[in-house]
């Protein structure tokens, strides 16, 4: 299985101002094969979100953006908005992190389950979409979907709206699914459910992932191929196991030292004089 | 330039003779939650529910459990910023549960508090030199030396530019900003320090800083923490001793090593089995890596 | 008229008592900068100047009104026609070398003089209603948001009750039925009453989403009391959202002083206001357009300035974002 | 939802009765005494004191308040004996100078106002959230600033200034509307749309102003919101995302206040009803007023006071069909 | 007043007239309303004993039977008048007028409620003081019905102008237990040519032809149009544009008089030739009050007369059309008025130096200052803002006390209320005579606590004196004459300053005849259109 499912080269994201370019992700070059899991990490502000955001053509206002992404061999940045839209929600889908402020407080969970699959698949009633979204819900283990499905995003807690923004992007089976730091607003217990729920989808749909974290035990867990983000630049890549036994960059490194460990090593945690002391 | 490389160090097991700072006793926290409206019924809800613990002098008591279980609950009952409804607190032998008004300014000079998110704790119109001497100036006592020099040997304390002393919060990083946090802090020479969430908001190496920070500052000055996080790998790396709170009780407590090595209580099981981990092995190879580049870049170490 | 002291007030009543959380409170902008931004700002600038201007021209009223020669109460009989039922003589109402701005029919009296005079009347009025409202508004917001529970409950009843109340009406009801003595004082504190839950229900939000910010907590945990919290640590928070409201007042409470007299419950004759001058001319349009247009341009400009320079201040402040 | 609905119409009528009682008080004290107005000129003292009498103003406060309070609910009479007028429920009081029952006079000049609100609510809306729409799409371009200094001009003209100008330019001047005349829709149809035209305009300009600006913002809060981003992320037509993910949210909040405005506005548009010359409740208010009516001021600012709770109570509750997260049940 | 047939040729039977006005009506109840509008307007559905005389009459003050035969008939010591009615009287229902019918119609006028309007037939006719009109204490004691044509009163002491009391709006027939509470406050029953069609309080009145009105037994009304409609509730802005415009059937339409405003532009020839003119009936004048310093000084007083400036005062209140500077209290309409100045100045611009010589005269030449009340009104204030300059020229400092309109006549009714002077008008019951001009507002024994109609407060024995002895004549002519002279004496004693007489300029409608309109009561019932097709 070497088949590329996403191809980037040379992805650059900038918000061109009076003062220049300012680029923010600088000429970003990484590949997930088919089924593959692909982590990108790095601190606050490094450029992640805004790389993810780049492959689905959702950048913010004034955002530019230049390189090529190939998705299953077609050049994404090429593409009209309206062949874009075909490839969002069905071929490729993104979780984000906030999953009370991404899900539409105006429409239940159903409707919003139901939505991309209706909108991509013509002449779905009511009905099948009603019952995509309750089985897409099971999937996700809600329980008593057959209700739930009926419920507003508030009345869920927050382990919960993420599962649904899990089943959201199921009903479509999708080759790649983006997650955005999809635990972060969870406590431990819940994001180590909202995990396993992600590698067995992947298992069962064979879809690639790319889980956005700052969490370097997250990614260690969950994917085998690693991007390490600085500044919007790429420090380094490669597969998991390297970077973490191995790795090159010192800032890869420093970042390493830094992870407190549950197991092991206790005593004064590494730091690399970032930026910031420099100021 | 690979930055400061400190050598591992064992923190020492605490001694079980030291002194008890604080004692807590029996606390319990209501919450009246109404059911909205004149007409809605109001009920009681228990956020803290007879919750015991103490902190001894020099140590540091981390308390963790998932969100929503009581924890900044209890930190606030113990700083006075809240009203117990039941349960007695005692600091450094006497009661401080029924003090108020200016009785209350000794112990707010002996208890101080870091909070979670660095620039939500930091008046963005107040500039660092204000932030800092703020407690003084609340408890009307004079300042040593003035406020500027006051504030500069302050932030030079944390690791801070004492030059900015007129800057504003905004213009800095998260990490620094926490630091102002701690400074302010200091600035009454406290006893107790309650760190709730201290550092949940920061990033890794930022994260780092700063538990450095505030260990280094305890082996200076030895004075205590109670510690709250969620994330358990931090609490490990700072804890001497642990409590860990579910649901407004504390399940279970004691010294670190024991909650961590043979956790009792299932929940705390539950919770240690859900923390995700880097694999150990792979640690174990990184550093026989990093001892073999060491060794290959400067080979006379 | 419709009675909006400001737009913001309106947005406040949008969202209802639900206060936007996570919005974070834009890091103090630099003044040099703002200033600089400001000056560029071509809009800005000329509304500040005509502002400026109309101050002055209130300030130094005794003085143009000697260069202009006609005191405003002074009848000048030689500027109307008898005949005609007192029109000014001339065109346009009776502009000239002699009255700039020409006179009032029937009377005679200096319009320039009237307009200069009722600059006073109308930014005294608008102004003294301004800082009153603020006041009360920013006392009360800041109380009921800090303390919440009881306090806030009674205080936002009277809100919603001097909301709900229809202020216009019962302005004019109680203004005409009080004496006329010390009229522009009535008229501040009867505008004030009506205005200041609008800028209160916006602080009291803030406050109640400042409140949970740690540094309140922090300065609580360091011996401040109460007073300290809502005056040394709130406050100043606060600072732009009262500095854009109350540019924003001033307009409406121009209008407001203005309408009032319009409806012959502003001020006391002789007394001339801005509003009371349109309102004299209205039987006179038709064949003294100038009568009309010269107090109501005044007028027109000035609110809009206040308005556009509110509405400027307000996109500065909260631009600027560091 | 029964719980919250009784709750909200508890609070509803706490506020009311506040409204009642200090609009009372205030007229108590401020009113000139109805027993000098009926008897007219070249009365008595005794004459007065008998009248007084009749009407029960001679009574002490609380017994005053409680025969208005009653009036409202079930009615009352004016005075005793042959002469007695009755007022029926609800009475909002008798106006001893029109000869007339305020709830009459009020009821008998509904129908204008009513129509120079709902035209100038109609008006105001489709302008307000076409220009603000038309805004939001072309932010920071030049039709957005034209707006905005459209809808900055709209909101400082006082509404006398504009209603005055207009009359001036389009009636005097250029002669293209007629003198307002009151005739009724049946008689003729052109006369009354060119009768009220020039008050839907000279309301809703200010107006639209405000929601030109209220729907801008909210648009383009909205669109910034994340599950906009969500929706297009899933690939949703942006016909779709406007009207499913950005319109509904931003547009809910600009039908609660109209809710309050379009209430706010039936109790009468004082100032351009009295310049237009039409025979609404604004204008016998301002009557009323020079006349120091007290009875039918006090009538209308009640009807008024009402209007708006009631308004907000309505717009409360349609809230909550509205917008799910302020359903019951849950604490938002 | 104009003679003629108005401008626009000879009514003719038929068509609307539409009469354009601000206000309502004060009542529709002739027994409650008593005022120059309403009663032209009763003028054209009720009919009394006598009536003042047509508009377009020689004397059209005088007094003329109506639904009398003749004038009344005086007993010899003058305490019994009686009169006897036309035959074929009828209302509008088709049931006869009688005696009865009258008496109980004029009875309501002693109900405390109901009887507010003109208190001439209190004031004269016998009756108990506990009667309170037909509702409560049923037949009137002092008016005798012997025979269903013929009605006696009684009166308290002699009244030589009886005629003039019967002549009121009140004293009109009603069907005998009609009208209690607030019936006829929006219904009438009608005994003269019209009746009301339809009532909307503050926006319109209809009337329509009373079937049943007999024009033989009605030598006054002419009763052209078919039918009246009362438009309500408009802006005297308004009203001018339309009346000048002239669109539609406005060119059928009457209305009070034009605004100053309106004056300047009815300069071309057709409208010229619709504008016209009445003359005043009422006085505007400054009352001092005489009890208080430094009014209770006669040379102030007098220096108050000298001092103000009646040119500028008349431009302030629209020009000398609409105003003439007044130096006598009876105006130059009234019967009985006697032309004099007393206190003359160049142009009627004031002599400030005479005036300070009076104030130094008695140790004010620093001046003083004092309060004048005036009504919420832009002409009276227009006024009171040109006295305020004037006084000003001789170190008198005015404050102005603006009142509200509804409230001021009570205000300065009440002498505990009212400040130092006050500018108002007065009028006279009936022009026939000066009796009813200057009396109220010189006896001294009428000052009372409340509705006091003497402002000045002046209680003088000689001028109550000479009251009494001009009443008591009997020879109404002769009488007049003596109230002209007392004028002259009044003004000597200076209790009030005149300040103008403000006559009117009607604008009628270019289709409107026979439109011969009066500053005190314009006669409705000679007014139609020349052409009844029109409009
Ligand atoms: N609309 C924008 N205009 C200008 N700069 C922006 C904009 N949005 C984001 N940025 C900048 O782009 C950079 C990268 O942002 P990004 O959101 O990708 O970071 P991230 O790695 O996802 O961080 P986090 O972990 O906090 O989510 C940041 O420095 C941010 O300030
Ligand atoms: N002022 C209050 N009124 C009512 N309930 C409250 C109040 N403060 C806290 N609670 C409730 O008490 C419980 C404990 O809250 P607390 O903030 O102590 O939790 P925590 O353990 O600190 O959680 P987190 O990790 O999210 O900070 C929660 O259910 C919370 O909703
Ligand atoms: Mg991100
Ligand atoms: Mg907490």
């Amino acid at each position: 299985m070497t088949d590329t499912l996403l191809h980037v080269r040379g992805l650059t994201v900038g918000f061109p101002n009076a003062h220049g370019p300012n680029e923010v992700v600088k000429s970003l070059d990484f590949d997930l094969e088919r089924g593959g899991a692909l982590g990108i990490v790095g601190e606050s502000g490094s450029g992640k979100s805004m790389t993810s955001l780049a492959i689905m053509g959702l950048l913010p206002k004034g955002a530019k953006r230049t390189g090529s992404i190939e998705f299953d061999g077609a050049e994404l940045t090429d593409l009209p908005e309206r062949a874009m839209r075909s490839y969002r929600g069905d071929r490729i889908a993104m979780i984000f992190q906030d999953p009370l402020s991404s899900l539409n407080p105006y429409y239940t969970v159903g409707t919003q389950i139901a939505e991309a699959y209706r909108s991509h698949r013509s002449g779905v009633t009511r009905r099948q979409a009603r019952t995509i979204a309750i089985e897409a819900m099971e999937r996700v283990r809600i329980g008593d979907a057959a209700k739930r499905v009926d419920h507003y995003p508030h009345q869920f807690s927050g382990g919960m709206r993420q599962r649904v923004m899990i089943a959201m992007t199921l009903s479509m089976e999708p080759e790649l699914i983006i997650a955005d730091e999809p635990t972060t607003a969870l406590d431990v217990t819940v994001q180590a459910q909202i995990l396993d729920l992600l590698a067995e989808i992947r298992s069962d749909t064979g879809a690639g992932l790319i889980l956005i974290t700052h969490d370097l035990a997250v990614v260690s867990e969950v994917t085998d191929h690693l991007v390490v983000m600085r500044d919007g630049d790429l420090v380094e890549q490669g597969p998991a196991e390297r970077i973490f036994t191995d790795p090159q960059a010192p800032y890869t490194r420093m970042l390493l030292d830094a992870v407190p460990r549950i197991d092991d090593e206790i005593g004064l945690l590494r730091t690399l004089p970032t930026t910031e002391e420099a100021r | 330039m690979t930055g400061e490389t400190v050598p591992r160090q064992t923190v020492p097991t605490e001694s079980s003779s030291a002194e008890t700072l604080l004692r807590a006793s029996n606390l319990v926290k209501e919450f009246t939650v109404s059911g909205g409206g004149l007409l809605g019924r109001s009920g009681k809800f228990r956020a803290v529910d007879d919750v015991s613990l103490e902190v001894r002098k020099g140590e540091t008591l981390a308390l963790v459990g998932e969100s929503g279980s009581g924890k900044s609950t209890t930190a606030r009952l113990i700083a006075r910023l809240i009203g117990t409804t039941s349960g007695t607190i005692e600091f450094d032998g006497r009661e401080v549960h029924a003090l108020t008004g200016k009785a209350l300014h000794g112990f707010r000079s002996e208890v101080q508090m870091v909070f979670q998110d660095p620039y939500s704790s930091l008046n963005p119109k107040h500039t660092v030199e204000r932030i800092v001497t703020a407690p003084l100036a609340y408890q009307r006592r004079p300042i040593p030396g003035g406020a500027r020099a006051f504030a500069g040997a302050l932030m030079e304390r944390v690791g801070l530019d004492p030059d900015h002393a007129t800057r504003f919060p905004a213009q800095f990083s998260g990490g620094q900003a926490q630091r102002i946090g701690i400074a302010r802090a200091l600035a009454v020479s406290p006893k107790l320090i309650i760190a709730d969430e201290a550092v949940s908001a920061l990033d890794v190496s930022v994260q780092a800083q700063v538990i450095n920070l505030l260990r280094r500052l305890q082996d200076e000055e030895g004075f205590s923490y109670l510690f709250i996080a969620h994330d358990l790998a931090v609490v490990r790396q700072i804890a001497t001793r642990v409590a860990v709170m579910n649901g407004g009780r504390i399940v279970e407590a004691g010294d670190r090593d024991a909650v961590f090595g043979s956790p009792q209580h299932e929940y705390t099981r539950k919770l240690l089995a859900a923390v995700p981990r880097i694999r150990p092995e792979w640690d174990a190879a990184r550093r026989r890596n990093d001892q073999a580049r060491r060794e290959r870049e400067d080979p006379g170490a | 008229m419709t009675f909006t002291p400001t737009e913001l007030e309106v947005e406040g009543a949008a969202g209802g008592e639900v206060v936007r959380e996570g919005a974070p409170v834009p890091p103090p902008a630099s003044g040099r900068r703002v200033a600089r931004a400001f000056l560029r700002d071509r809009a800005a600038v000329a509304c500040s100047v005509y502002i400026v201007l109309i101050v002055l021209m209130a300030v130094a009223a005794p003085l143009l009104v000697k260069i202009s020669g006609y005191g405003p109460l002074e009848f000048d009989q030689d500027a109307v026609d008898p005949n005609l039922g007192g029109i000014p003589l001339g065109a346009a109402g009776g502009m000239g070398a002699d009255h700039w701005f020409g006179v009032e029919p029937g009377n005679g009296r200096d319009i320039f003089a009237r307009i200069v005079y009722g600059a006073r009347v109308s930014m005294l009025i608008a102004i003294s209603a301004t800082l009153l409202t603020t006041a009360l508004g920013v006392v009360f917001g800041l109380i009921a948001g800090y303390f919440g529970g009881r306090v806030d409950m009674v205080i936002s009843r009277v809100m919603e009750f001097l909301m709900a109340f229809p202020a216009l009406i019962f302005m004019i009801a109680v203004l005409s039925a009080l004496p006329a003595e010390n009229r522009q004082i009535l008229l501040v504190l009867v505008i004030s009453f009506f205005g200041w839950p609008y800028l209160a229900r916006i602080v009291r939000g803030q406050t109640m989403s400042l409140k949970e910010r740690e540094f309140v907590e922090a300065a609580k945990a360091s011996g401040a009391t109460s007073a300290q919290i809502i005056f040394k640590e709130i406050l100043p928070n606060l600072a732009s959202t009262i500095i854009v409201m109350t540019t924003l007042a001033v307009p409406g409470y121009v209008g407001t002083e203005a309408g009032l007299s319009f409806l012959g419950v502003g001020v006391v004759p002789p007394t001339p206001s801005w509003g009371q001058m349109i309102a004299s001319s209205v039987p006179w349009y038709a064949v003294d357009p100038a009568y009309f247009l010269i107090p109501g341009a005044f007028l027109f400009l000035l609110v809009l300035s206040f308005t556009v320079l509110g509405d400027r201040i307000r996109k500065l402040l909260g631009e600027g974002t560091a | 939802m029964i719980r919250f609905v009784a709750n909200r119409v508890l609070g509803m009528l706490i506020v009311l009765f506040l409204v009642c009682l200090f609009t009372f008080v205030i007229f108590f004290a401020l009113s000139p005494d109805p027993a000098v107005q009926i008897c007219g000129k070249n009365c008595t003292p005794e004459a007065i004191d008998q009248i007084r009498a009749n009407l029960g103003v001679d009574q002490p406060f609380w017994t005053q308040f409680g025969t208005f309070l009653s009036g409202l609910f079930a009615g009352r009479a004016y005075g005793t004996g042959p002469n007695a007028i009755d007022c029926a429920a609800p009475c909002l009081g008798y106006s001893f100078q029109s000869s007339q029952a305020v709830t009459d006079m009020i009821v008998q000049r509904l129908p204008v106002s009513a129509t120079v609100a709902i035209g100038a609510a109609v008006l105001w809306l489709l302008a307000g959230v076409a220009g603000g729409l038309l805004s939001a799409v072309r932010e920071g371009r030049f039709a957005d600033r034209f707006i905005a200094g459209l809808t900055l001009t709209g909101m400082s003209i006082p509404n006398y200034v504009l209603a005055l100008s207009l009359q001036f330019l389009l009636v005097v001047t250029l002669g293209w509307l007629p003198f307002p005349q009151a005739v009724p829709f049946s008689e003729d149809p052109l006369q009354w749309f060119q009768n009220f035209l020039m008050p839907w305009i000279v309301l809703a300009i200010g107006m639209a102003a405000v929601y030109t600006r209220l729907t801008r913002a909210n648009v383009i809060e909205t669109l910034q919101e994340n599950y906009v981003r969500t929706a297009r992320a899933k690939g949703l037509s942006p016909g779709l995302v406007w009207r499913r993910h950005a319109l509904r949210p931003a547009l809910t909040p600009i039908v609660t206040i109209f809710g309050m405005d379009f209430a706010g506005l039936l109790g009468g548009a004082l100032i351009t009803e009295t310049v237009f010359g039409l025979n609404g409740i604004g204008k016998m208010a301002a009557d009323s007023i020079t006349k120091n009516d007290q009875p039918v001021i006090m009538g209308v600012t009640l009807l008024a006071a009402f209007l708006v709770v009631v308004g907000n109570m309505v717009v409360d509750l349609l809230y909550t069909a509205i917008d799910p997260r302020v359903r019951v049940g849950s604490s938002a | 007043a104009t003679g003629g047939d108005g401008p626009g040729g000879t009514p003719q039977t038929g068509g609307t007239v539409h009469m354009l006005q601000n206000a309502d009506f004060s009542y529709l109840d002739p027994a409650r309303g008593w005022d120059g509008g309403v009663n032209a307007f009763y003028r054209l559905v009720y009919r009394g004993l006598t009536m003042q005389a047509a508009g377009d009459a020689e004397d059209p003050n005088a007094v003329v039977p109506d639904m009398a035969e003749s004038l009344g008939t005086p007993s010899e010591d003058g305490l019994t008048w009686t009169y006897t009615l036309k035959e074929g009287l009828k209302f509008d229902n088709g049931d006869p007028i009688t005696s009865a019918e009258l008496e109980f119609g004029i009875s309501r006028a002693w109900d405390p409620e109901i009887g507010i309007g003109s208190p001439w037939l209190k004031n004269t006719v016998e009756a108990p003081a506990d009667y309170l009109g037909p509702y409560q204490s049923g037949e009137h004691p002092g008016i005798e019905t012997p025979d269903e044509r013929t009605i006696v009163f009684h009166l308290k002491a002699p009244f030589p102008e009886f005629d003039n009391v019967v002549s009121q709006v009140n004293a009109v027939p009603f069907p005998v237990g009609t009208g209690a509470g607030d019936e006829f406050i929006k219904d009438v029953i009608a005994s003269g040519p019209y009746t009301l069609d339809s009532y909307t309080p503050g926006s319109s009145i209809k009337l329509v032809r009373n079937e049943h009105w007999d024009p033989d037994t009605d030598d006054v009304r002419k009763a052209y149009p078919d039918a009246w409609e009362f438009e309500i509730g408009l802006e005297g802005a308004t009203i001018d544009e339309r009346l000048l415009a002239g669109q539609g059937s406005d060119v059928n339409a009457i209305s009070g008089k034009i605004q100053p405003a309106t004056l300047a532009r009815l300069q071309t020839p057709e409208l010229q030739e619709r504008v016209i003119s009445a003359e005043a009936y009422c006085v505007t004048y400054m009352g001092m009050d005489t009890t208080q310093a430094p009014f209770d000084k006669l040379e102030v007083r007098q220096a108050m007369n000298y001092a103000v400036d009646r040119t500028s005062l008349q431009t302030a209140s629209g020009g000398n059309q609409l105003a003439l500077p007044a130096t006598t209290i009876i105006p130059d309409a009234v019967n009985g008025h006697k032309d004099f100045d007393l206190y003359p100045s160049e142009g009627n611009a004031g002599d400030p130096e005479k005036a300070k010589e009076l104030l130094a005269s008695v140790g004010l030449e620093g001046g003083f200052s004092f309060t004048l009340d005036i009504r919420s009104n832009p002409i009276m204030q227009a006024q009171a803002e040109s006295i305020q300059q004037a006084l000003a020229k001789i170190n008198v400092d005015v404050q102005l006390n603006v009142i509200d309109t509804s409230t001021f006549y009570e205000t300065i009714g009440t002498p505990s209320q009212m400040h130092d002077a006050a500018i108002t008008g007065w009028c006279p019951d009936w022009a026939s005579s000066s009796s009813t001009m200057v009396p109220p507002l010189v006896d001294g024994r009428v000052i009372t606590e409340k509705g006091n109609t003497n402002i000045a407060q002046i209680n003088d024995p000689g001028i109550n004196a000479r009251i009494d002895e001009i009443r008591a004549m009997t020879d109404l002519e002769a009488a007049n004459t003596e109230w002209g002279e007392f004028d002259e004496e009044v003004m000597a004693l200076a209790p009030i300053v005149p300040l103008l007489q403000e006559p009117s300029v009607f604008l009628p409608g270019e289709n409107i005849a026979g439109y011969i309109p009066n500053t005190s009561m314009t006669d409705l019932t000679i007014i139609g259109l020349s052409d009844p097709s029109r409009g």
